[in-house]
């Protein structure tokens, strides 16, 4: 039996075990006992993986071929496994993540009466995102993009008696719709012009087709990338997706599923070397990361400010994609899968002790009751502002000095900014939360505890690679660079140890500041609230982007019915499905009142219609 | 012989029938107007079964007449049930369903 | 062939005519009609005698069954003469056919009979 | 002289045991009747599959002097149907049992003659036998739907499909009236030849128009879909099941067989057509569905815009477009079944789930039910890796190879605003 079969079909076992036994039937002796099964699974995954990664280290490029979908008209879908040294670094770093996440998650939801139903959706979200890692060609890539599209939508509706739940899930499930239709539409341009899906076949023949034509298929599947990894203009659903449980926002909206995107692009290279789509990357990963970050520094929800720390370090990794060193934006998406997910297990053990309350401005001094917690944590923070010699560094220094390197200028300035704020509001977090007085009251500081092992020991266990991976880099660059390129100027050592230590020094910086804030309370943050005036409502109502689009949609039917055309724009442009629903909602009310439930009227339509069919085969 | 007046008189037949259906509101006379188109297809049929001089054509007719028998029968029997339900035959009355 | 053309000018304007002359008139109905709509324009008699019964009563629904019974019955015959001109050609299997055709017919009638469909009360 | 008979097996068999189940209704007691026939009308349609497994071949063969035509497709499309029917008694037994019906006995063998009509009618081969099969079809459903007794909704229902479905089947007399007239044979095989050598004349295209109208009718396309939903939402849950399946099931299968033998040289004529009504279908179906509060309409409007979907893959070319509608109906049917025997197991329960309310909260009820209605859902909007999505996939494949690529568009988009109503009913909060 094929390896990487292997390694997918672990995961699928485990959801239908623990769906099915579990979560659907009920079996007396299983109820609750699909943690063993999951956990297991996944380790197993993770062995194999590790096994894939060792193979792919000595130049081997594995290959596999499922089956084969036979299907009529000249393509034939064949579903494989393909591992090169970019797959190989991917399934290493979601089965880590999904496997600590599995051991947490046996902590976390202990209480929780869907227990079976969580780890059946872990372990489908696990079999699909393994599947999208390891896809040969576009069909499967789309299928595990749908697939984990799926899985996020169930686990983000987790809680599905919580109405602000189901619809944060419709609200992520119908944007990533709006993306994979873009995405589609790329697959079957792309179908069209080569005439084939297959990967190797597709960017072998890159060359012969029109520059033009790259741009619009990069476009179309930067559109599923966009709306994937909840870019700017739709990233508003990750932040409402912290509706789900913390596991699954460390997970999937942290490390995994949202990474998705920047694989894709990092894969499709040839296609984006090809095209003049680059920039755009570039701009929208720009735009995310400073304006997420804008944002972080005002939320009071520490899932919410974390959530937009996810954002604006994906809009890094877009950036460094968008000057075209993938192998950069690749390795900050390797390091920051495992503190970002640190850092959300972490405020999950947090919530976990403070009893389920988010607010951080209820919390503080937390340091003395989780220790664990509170030191992983901040590991993990200062890993993420890029404190040298932790992981974050050497990641987000290499982006920040290619787009110097590569003299997109305005890039830099905004990124470096972008750090600075970074390490503002990643500050602010940990002295809200750790340190300072204690703002809780009396019977949650009762029952407030460190958490137990299971939750830890993840916590732990990725706290390692978070402090160490940043040393892999050079190995790192050496092992991508056989499957995908890298463009980056050659800078001389002089300016680049300036770019660093400025980075450095403004990330120091910003940590100070935040401490000067909110640790010693030289000023109070209401009063720079009240400086900043309207900038800072601006920011705190995030850009007032729900807003607006409820706005344009929800009263956009007053623009008039719009013709179908417009609708397709307004659908991709800015996808707000509710907006769209309402505006088709129109025009269906005018088409049902022409179901009168008199007989004779739909008699004449029928004969109308005769008329018209009648007129038409005659014309033609 | 021409089969020109077969056509002619199918046509109108049709004709009035399609017009029946669609301006009665009656429901006894819909299923007048349903007999007609029916028949105007039966003319059509003999006409053309003369034409070609074979039978299969008023073969089809005596299965036609066959079908709208049983059609007319089924038809009489749901429209005398939804009477006793509602006491009217008016099609503007069998508009619940709707929307 | 193309001598039909008469025939489908015929049978567009007929279509026209029936499918849609009739709308125009609801929808200008609708538009322009008076709502005038008092008790007694539903009575069968708009002036002069009330009505000394209500229509919609209970009514001998018996008829109605004979009559689709007999419609029903009466047509299946047809069937019956095309084989009965034919008879000497179609021979020994049309004389089969024709007793199967009977037999189904049978069935139908015992079933109308248990069912008390032609029992006179 | 050839009737195959052995060929008429299936269909012979199925005819007498419902006429025998005519008679034993009249000497059976009431009390046992509805388990009774509901076990012995799935035993008949079980032997009816065996039987009709055993005439499958891949060469196609003639019965009643080519009156009837039996190859791989009319064999395989007649146990779909077969199975589809199994499906509906299952249904309607405890339906029966919750909504006391009179007519037991009746309402099972309507059900088989239903049955029976379409099976005749995917194998018919000349136009007669088609129109009476149809009818036979028609006149059982019809039953089916005013057989409850005190149920206002189902007798409306029946009649407005009555006075549709005859007008419908009276164009279709006329349209092929006019074809007799042409060539003056009434066979699938003497007609496309003679009106092969004939050309393309007027007379001809207005046949065409005339036959497409009244299949487009019965398949439920739009502007000819005015009955589907009043018709599907009135009708006793299990019944409409099986109109969702059968019927749709024979109807589609008929227009491909009347179409592609016999007019196909024609096809750059009527295309066309066929095009615009199916993109026209669509959307129409989604839109409409948009509003819908009620479960029962809504899954009728999508049934409309499936029957989009599916007239789309008719513009392809002939060996092509029968295997993709085919495999699609396959799909769909199990899927429809599905969701509308989700229906009648909620009205039984007496979670009577038909408006949108009910939905708050079904898994707390039923988690069963809930995941079922998921992937169902699911799948009838076409999301991998569900059935419909595969189903789709073929057709866009196949559309995307002949190039229509801007019907593929239109099928892909549908889809994708058909997804928005299903989810709105998935994600109803308790």
């Amino acid at each position: 039996m094929e390896i990487t079969l292997l390694l997918v079909l672990f995961p699928l076992f485990s959801f239908l075990l623990s769906g099915i036994l579990g979560s659907m039937f009920k079996v007396s002796w299983f109820v609750r006992k699909s943690d063993y099964i999951g956990v297991t699974a996944v380790g197993i995954s993770l062995l194999i993986s590790y096994y894939l990664l060792f193979k792919v280290l000595h130049g081997e490029v594995i290959q596999e071929n499922w089956f084969n979908w036979v299907i009529s008209g000249g393509l034939s879908a064949s579903f494989g496994g393909y591992v090169d040294s970019l797959t190989a670094i991917m399934l290493v770093v979601v089965t880590t993540v999904s496997f600590f996440v599995h051991l947490y998650s046996v902590g976390y939801m202990h209480d929780d009466p869907g227990y079976d139903r969580f780890f059946a959706y872990l372990g489908l979200f696990t079999f699909s995102m393994l599947a999208l890692v390891l896809s040969p060609n576009f069909l499967q890539l789309f299928f595990g993009w749908e697939a984990v599209g799926l899985s996020s939508y169930l686990l983000i509706g987790f809680w599905y008696k919580k109405k602000s739940a189901a619809n944060a899930a419709i609200k992520a499930f119908l944007m990533n719709r709006v993306g994979d239709f873009l995405f589609i539409l790329g697959v079957i341009t792309i179908f069209w012009t080569f005439g084939t899906l297959d990967f190797h076949q597709v960017f072998s023949n890159v060359n012969t087709v029109s520059a033009g034509v790259l741009s619009l298929i990069g476009l179309l599947l930067l559109g599923g990338a966009v709306g994937k990894s909840a870019q700017f203009p739709l990233h508003t659903w990750l932040p409402d997706a912290m509706e789900g449980p913390t596991p699954i926002s460390a997970l999937i909206h942290a490390a995994t599923m949202v990474a998705a995107g920047v694989f894709m692009v990092a894969r499709c290279a040839p296609i984006y070397d090809g095209g003049y789509v680059l920039p755009v990357v570039g701009v929208i990963g720009v735009i995310t990361a400073f304006g997420a970050a804008t944002v972080g520094l005002t939320q009071f929800d520490i899932k919410r400010i974390l959530a937009y720390s996810t954002l604006s370090q994906l809009g890094y990794m877009f950036a460094a994609l968008g000057v075209g060193a993938y192998i950069y934006a690749m390795f900050h998406l390797f390091t920051h899968a495992f503190f970002k997910a640190l850092l959300f297990l972490g405020s999950g053990s947090v919530i976990h002790g403070m009893g389920g309350e988010q607010d951080v401005r209820k919390m503080g001094g937390l340091y003395k009751y989780m220790k664990v917690t509170a030191i992983t944590f901040v590991i993990a923070t200062l890993a993420l502002v890029g404190i040298p010699p932790l992981a974050g560094f050497f990641s987000k220094d290499k982006i920040v000095g290619a787009t110097f390197a590569n003299e997109h200028h305005i890039f830099w300035f905004f990124l470096t900014a972008g750090a600075f704020l970074t390490a503002l509001y990643m500050g602010r977090l940990i002295f809200l939360v750790f340190f300072g007085e204690e703002r809780f009251d009396e019977e949650t500081r009762k029952h407030l505890h460190e958490s137990p092992w299971t939750i830890t020991v993840p916590l732990i266990g990725l706290a390692i690679p978070s402090v160490f991976a940043g040393f892999l880099e050079g190995w790192f660059e050496h092992f991508l660079s056989t499957s995908i390129p890298n463009h980056v100027e050659e800078v001389s050592h002089g300016i680049e140890l300036g770019l660093i230590s400025l980075t450095v020094l403004l990330s120091a910086g910003g940590l100070f500041i935040a401490a000067y804030i909110y640790l010693w309370k030289k000023i109070s943050p209401e009063k720079i609230a009240s400086i900043f005036g309207p900038i800072y409502t601006l920011v705190y109502r995030k850009y007032y982007f729900d807003e607006i689009y409820s706005f344009l949609f929800i009263r956009g039917t007053g623009f008039g019915l719009g013709s179908f055309l417009n609708f397709v724009d307004r659908y991709i442009v800015d996808g707000i499905v509710n907006g769209v629903a309402s505006l088709t909602r129109w025009s269906g009310e005018i088409l049902r009142i022409t179901q009168t439930g008199v007989v004779n009227t739909y008699v004449a339509y029928l004969v109308a219609g005769t008329l018209i069919v009648m007129i038409i085969i005659w014309l033609t | 012989m021409s089969p020109i007046g077969f056509f002619i008189l199918s046509a109108l037949l049709f004709g009035i029938g399609i017009f029946g259906i669609v301006a009665r509101r009656n429901v006894i006379s819909l299923f007048f107007s349903l007999e007609l188109i029916l028949n105007s297809a039966n003319v059509l049929l003999v006409g053309f079964s003369k034409l070609h001089q074979n039978l299969f054509g008023e073969v089809f007719v005596f299965f036609v007449l066959a079908v709208a028998a049983a059609e007319a029968a089924v038809g009489l029997a749901i429209v005398v049930a939804l009477y006793r339900l509602t006491g009217s035959v008016n099609t503007e009355d069998f508009s619940r369903l709707r929307w | 062939m193309e001598s039909y053309l008469v025939l489908f000018l015929f049978f567009l304007i007929a279509l026209v005519v029936a499918g849609l002359v009739p709308n125009i008139n609801l929808i200008t109905n609708k538009l322009l009609k008076i709502d005038r709509s008092v008790k007694e324009k539903y009575e069968p008699y708009e002036c002069g005698i009330p009505k000394i019964y209500p229509l919609n009563r209970r009514y001998f629904a018996f008829f109605y069954v004979v009559a689709l019974v007999f419609l029903l019955f009466d047509l299946e015959t047809v069937f019956l003469f095309p084989w009965a001109v034919a008879f000497r050609d179609l021979g020994i299997l049309g004389l089969v056919e024709a007793f199967i055709f009977i037999a189904i017919l049978l069935i139908g009638f015992l079933y109308a009979i248990a069912k008390g469909a032609l029992k006179w009360e | 002289m050839n009737l195959n008979l052995e060929l008429m097996l299936p269909e012979g068999f199925l005819l007498i045991s419902a006429l025998l189940m005519m008679v034993i209704d009249l000497v059976i007691s009431d009390r046992q009747k509805n388990s009774f026939f509901s076990n012995l009308s799935i035993v008949v349609i079980a032997i009816t599959m065996l039987l009709t497994s055993g005439t499958v071949s891949m060469e196609s063969n003639l019965a009643f002097n080519g009156f009837i035509r039996k190859d791989l497709m009319v064999v395989l499309s007649q146990l779909l149907l077969l199975i589809s029917g199994i499906f509906a008694v299952l249904l309607s037994h405890n339906y029966i049992e919750k909504f006391s019906l009179k007519y037991k006995g009746e309402y099972y063998y309507t059900l088989l003659f239903a049955l029976l009509g379409g099976m005749l009618l995917v194998a018919a081969n000349e136009f007669s036998t088609l129109f009476v099969s149809l009818e036979v079809m028609s006149i059982s459903v019809y039953i089916l739907v005013a057989l409850f007794k005190d149920d206002y909704r189902g007798k409306e229902a029946a009649l407005k499909y009555f006075i549709m479905g005859s007008v419908g089947a009276a164009i279709l007399v006329y349209g092929f009236a006019i074809l007799y007239g042409l060539t003056g044979v009434t066979t699938y095989d003497g007609v496309s030849e003679l009106v092969n050598k004939n050309g393309v004349t007027l007379a001809l295209l207005f046949s065409i128009a005339l036959v497409a109208v009244a299949f487009l009718f019965k398949t439920g396309a739009v502007p000819f879909h005015a009955w589907v939903p009043d018709v599907y939402h009135g009708a006793p849950t299990p019944v409409t099941a099986f109109m969702g399946a059968v019927v749709k099931v024979a109807s589609f299968v008929a227009f491909l067989r009347l179409f592609f033998p016999v007019f196909v040289s024609f096809a750059k004529n009527w295309t066309p057509a066929i095009e615009l009504v199916a993109v026209v279908t669509m959307f129409a179906g989604a839109l409409l569905a948009l509003n819908q509060n009620n479960l029962k309409r809504m899954l009728a409007y999508s049934a409309v815009s499936h029957t989009g979907v599916i007239l789309a893959a008719f513009v392809t070319v002939p060996a092509l477009a029968s295997f993709v509608v085919l495999f699609y109906l396959f799909v769909y049917v199990f899927v429809t079944l599905a969701a509308f025997g989700m229906l009648s197991l909620l009205t039984t329960k007496g979670l009577k789930g038909e408006s949108a309310e009910d939905w708050g909260g079904l898994y707390k009820k039923s988690p069963f039910l809930a995941l079922s209605a998921v992937v169902i859902f699911m799948s009838l909007a076409g999301i991998p890796p569900f059935a419909g999505f595969w189903a789709k996939f073929y057709l866009l494949t196949a559309l995307l190879r002949e190039g229509f690529i801007t019907l593929a568009l239109a099928v892909v988009l549908s889809s994708l605003m058909s997804l928005y109503f299903y989810l709105n009913h998935l994600s109803m909060p308790s």
